[in-house]
């Protein structure tokens, strides 16, 4: 079970295969590598190695002040957006204690919302990429694209928009905000049947993905895994249920959870958690004011001590930071706990004992985003 | 080489239109390699989706660098890619041509600063076209992929780069002594 | 019967599958048709920087330096002296890294006089790095270039055919549905 | 039990503060009270030694655990606790990878993110060149590591909180 590195990978045993999987593969959703052992087409082991796209987040972020460090956790999962700025935003507010108003509150758990769609979209793409359709990608693609002209229009990038602030959100919704949303809640619900027919209710998908790698109740938990993984594993863990933050706790949804804990669970949940994030968008929609505050009063120079960890649930799972303030107006220490990095844990779990080729269904249903995962 | 390149070559020399015939195939049918590292090569492929539709200019995603023209450089090249990649680079056929995509591709964008990352993959690779922005919007790839094109079927018919880029990173794989580029 | 029930599932996959691709043929193709079609971005969008000076010529910038301390990709770079006649600062050297740059806008938030601002052009490829270190003659000519822009004081503004710069219309700006919704209001009280 | 440990209360959770002998017993005393769910290792580089910080989550109610241990710049090592919670095993070898924490028992102690070849751990506050442009990456162009070495603190005076049990 624990993975030596030395020659033995390399020589490997008399009746093994070894076969390299990436950096550069298709399949990996970015650059993990893999060593894998194969013994025939069965799985013996399993090596990840992780670390090809570290870019030293958490050092630079030491020597920016905190409005600086905002735009730089854009860049950890790069797929979801927004949502990566949320967990430092609370944190410091909570250490400075900075009131947000409602309805920017509102704001960015629409937005969060929002990036949890087009993160699901992209996943759906991709994964079906990998297990050989292409037609999904196509359509998802093409459904992200609107989620993100309407995000360009408010918060003015597509991907990276740097939207959230301490205290709120950095400027106010674009007059037909809440008409685009609507609109293309409208069009997702119309194209949600579609993509049930291709992908869950595939029977190729089915054949590759059910009873594939199955991760139990108990070690998911003590892998410390999160997000959809566990939930699919059975486990009704959800930080916006746990610990509620921003508007959460006004909003009626549920946690879809599956016993079966294989790879096609994982789809399912996916799937089921875009429903509840259009149930989510519809009720704030209604909610939320169409205009007042979007940002609560924030000093213009923040200086902080005290330490907190706070976290959100963003596509991936739980993603929580570690800020320690010493006073001054640049973090002492920052320290991101990326989702997709406990996620990625399991990977010799699941892929010992597989097939080969389910390597690839079995990856495509972890959702790993290496932004987050070496940071 | 100099004939060809040059602009005082006889221009009703049958040679002359065959070099802009296969300068014309080449242009227009740059396959690039899918080789996605961080927050571009989601743009990258969303360069491919539906509504920026690349395909229209005969452009594919290859999955095996023998078979691409092109390498898309599409996010942060750390320390420790920077073997890989340069070696993806040596393993694409010739003619092959380089896009560095994003901040970060050019010259270490805002991580630039931190101990793991190389300030621009022209360090490691010969760049043909740089796009800024972090990360640029599909359509700017597609002009970048545009602009490589022009570049390709404005200028001389080249075989082989020659090698212009010097660097102390100890990450070329130099060849051996049979000639043969070591394997890991 | 497994062999007959196995074509069966096969059939309907291949049935189902096609009945749903089918469907989108009918629909409107979403392609931009990019370099035929000039795109239309929504005006705050963050493609590039610029400073744009007043509408008679004269530096609207005071070089306060707060772009220069916001920036978190630190590419920004100015030098200044004090002005000999009158208050104030005037610009030696004002030096935008756009290749490093990371497009996140905190430079135009914390500009006090929105001089320097966020514009729609995307197409700065280029075949040589150096073009993209953007000098003050630079800056302000994408400025010129660019027939509207956006800062968080003063909003979406636009230039119009005759070289005036003039505020965008509310369902332009960001949280101009504010100013939208005002008027129905007052037409519903009176 | 007895352990040399500090209580207190922190927003919402319960911070345990220990000293690094008795970390292992305390993580073992955690996991038979139910904290079932590892969410991160932390580490912190404190001026005076190293700190890691255990944040753990009972999933039966929710409640959230945090166990902070300092360690000595000489001595940078801990226990490891991979066997209790298997999820943190990459965190481990991330604190090891960045911050130079060994984890005594760790099954496989590896760097993570960094090349093996690597033999500088970059979170440590000594590598920090004014907080702006660190020039090179090449182990020998860092900082003179001497001065901020001496003298070395012992691990019960330094730490301005925990040590001593109550």
């Amino acid at each position: 079970m624990s993975s030596t590195i030395g020659l033995e990978p390399v020589l490997g045993r008399s009746d093994e295969m070894i076969v390299n999987m990436g950096p550069q593969h298709p399949a990996t959703h970015g650059v993990l590598r893999v060593v894998i052992g194969l013994e025939g087409e069965r799985i013996t082991r399993a090596v990840p190695h992780i670390g090809y796209l570290h870019r030293n987040h958490e050092k630079i972020e030491e020597s920016r002040t905190y409005f600086q460090v905002v735009p730089f956790t854009d860049r950890m999962d790069y797929v979801s957006g927004t949502q990566n700025e949320l967990p430092v935003v609370l944190a410091v507010e909570d250490l400075a204690g900075i009131e947000v108003p409602e309805r920017a509150k509102m704001i960015r758990t629409m937005f969060f919302e929002l990036f949890r769609i087009a993160s699901h979209l992209v996943w759906m793409g991709t994964a079906m990429l990998d297990l050989g359709a292409i037609t999904p990608f196509l359509y998802t693609f093409w459904d992200r694209e609107i989620i993100l002209g309407i995000v360009e229009r408010t918060a003015g990038a597509r991907m990276l928009p740097n939207y959230y602030t301490f205290g709120g959100v950095r400027r106010d919704l674009h007059p037909h905000f809440f008409k685009d949303v609507a609109e293309f809640l409208d069009h997702l619900e119309k194209r949600m049947p579609d993509y049930e027919h291709l992908v869950l209710e595939n029977p190729i998908v089915h054949a590759r993905t059910v009873g594939v790698g199955v991760l139990s109740k108990e070690r998911a938990v003590a892998r410390g895994v999160s997000g959809p993984v566990l939930r699919a594993s059975g486990v009704a863990y959800d930080v916006r249920k746990a610990f509620p933050y921003d508007a959460y706790p006004e909003v009626e949804f549920e946690i879809p959870t599956s016993d079966a804990g294989d790879t096609y669970a994982r789809f399912w949940v996916r799937f089921q958690e875009i429903y509840q994030s259009v149930k989510i968008l519809r009720q704030l929609l209604e909610k939320t004011p169409k205009t007042g505050p979007f940002k609560g009063r924030a000093p213009a120079r923040l200086k902080i001590s005290g330490e907190r960890y706070r976290a959100v649930e963003n596509s991936r799972g739980e993603l929580g930071v570690y800020v320690v303030g010493d006073g001054g107006d640049k973090p002492y220490r920052i320290k991101h706990r990326g989702a997709a990095f406990s996620n990625l844990q399991v990977i010799p779990d699941l892929f010992i004992g597989a097939k080969f080729s389910d390597a690839i269904a079995i990856l495509s249903s972890l959702d790993p985003v290496f932004g987050e995962i070496d940071r | 080489m100099g004939l060809l390149g040059s602009d005082e070559r006889p221009r009703d020399i049958i040679l002359g239109t065959l070099d802009d015939l296969i300068n014309l195939a080449r242009s227009r049918s740059m396959w690039p390699l899918t080789f996605g590292i961080a927050c571009c090569a989601i743009e990258m492929m969303a360069t491919w989706d539906p509504k920026v539709d690349a395909d229209r200019f005969g452009m594919f995603f290859r999955n095996t660098p023998r078979q691409a023209d092109v390498m898309i450089v599409s996010g942060t090249v750390n320390k420790k890619l920077a073997k890989r990649l340069r070696r993806l680079y040596d393993q694409m056929a010739e003619p092959k041509w380089v896009i560095s995509m994003g901040a970060c591709a050019n010259q270490g964008g805002p991580f630039r600063h931190g101990y793991s990352v190389v300030e621009g993959v022209d360090k490691i690779v010969p760049v043909d076209v740089y796009i800024p922005g972090c990360p640029p919007r599909p359509e700017a790839l597609l002009q970048a992929l545009l602009l490589l094109r022009d570049k390709i079927s404005d200028r001389e018919l080249r075989y082989k780069r020659p090698q212009e880029i010097a660097t102390d990173y100890d990450v070329f794989a130099e060849p051996g002594e049979d000639g043969r580029i070591p394997v890991l | 019967m497994s062999l007959l029930n196995e074509v069966w599932q096969a059939v309907k996959a291949i049935g189902t599958g096609m009945a749903t691709v089918h469907k989108r043929v009918y629909e409107e193709a979403p392609t931009e048709f990019y370099p035929y079609v000039e795109l239309d971005l929504p005006p705050v969008s963050v493609q590039s920087l610029a400073l744009v000076e007043n509408e008679d010529g004269t530096e609207r910038c005071i070089v306060c330096l707060q772009c220069e301390r916001a920036c978190p990709s630190q590419v920004i770079s100015i030098e200044r002296h004090r002005n000999p006649e009158g208050k104030g600062f005037l610009i030696d050297r004002f030096d935008i890294d756009l290749v490093n740059c990371m497009y996140c806008s905190a430079c135009v938030e914390a500009c006090p006089v929105s001089s320097i601002v966020t514009i729609q052009d995307f197409e700065l490829s280029t075949y040589d790095l150096h073009t993209l270190k953007a000098d003050i003659d630079f800056l302000h000519e994408q400025a010129r270039r660019s027939k509207k822009w956006y800062s968080p004081k003063l909003g979406v503004e636009i230039r119009t055919e005759d070289g005036r710069i003039e505020k965008a219309p509310p369902e332009m700006q960001p949280g101009g549905l504010a100013e939208l919704l005002k008027p129905a209001a007052e037409e519903e009280e009176s | 039990m007895d352990l040399r440990i500090k209580r207190e209360r922190l927003f919402d959770e319960d911070v345990y503060t220990v000293h690094p002998d008795d970390y292992r017993a305390l993580c073992e005393q955690l996991k038979k009270d139910g904290f079932d769910y590892p969410r991160a290792i932390s580490s912190l580089d404190m001026g005076y030694g190293l700190r890691v910080v255990l944040q753990l989550t009972r999933m039966s109610d929710l409640a959230k655990v945090e166990v902070r241990t300092d360690v000595s710049y000489d001595v940078a090592a801990v226990d490891s606790v991979t066997d209790l919670w298997p999820g943190v095993e990459w965190h481990e070898r991330e604190a090891y990878d960045l911050m130079g924490i060994s984890f005594r028992g760790h099954p496989d102690l590896r760097r993570l993110l960094l090349e093996e070849e690597w033999d500088l751990h970059p979170l440590q506050k000594r590598y920090d060149t004014g907080g702006y442009l660190i020039p090179d990456w090449r182990p020998a162009d860092w900082p003179d590591p001497a001065p901020w070495q001496e003298p070395a603190p012992s691990q019960e005076d330094a730490a301005p909180e925990g040590g001593e049990g109550e």
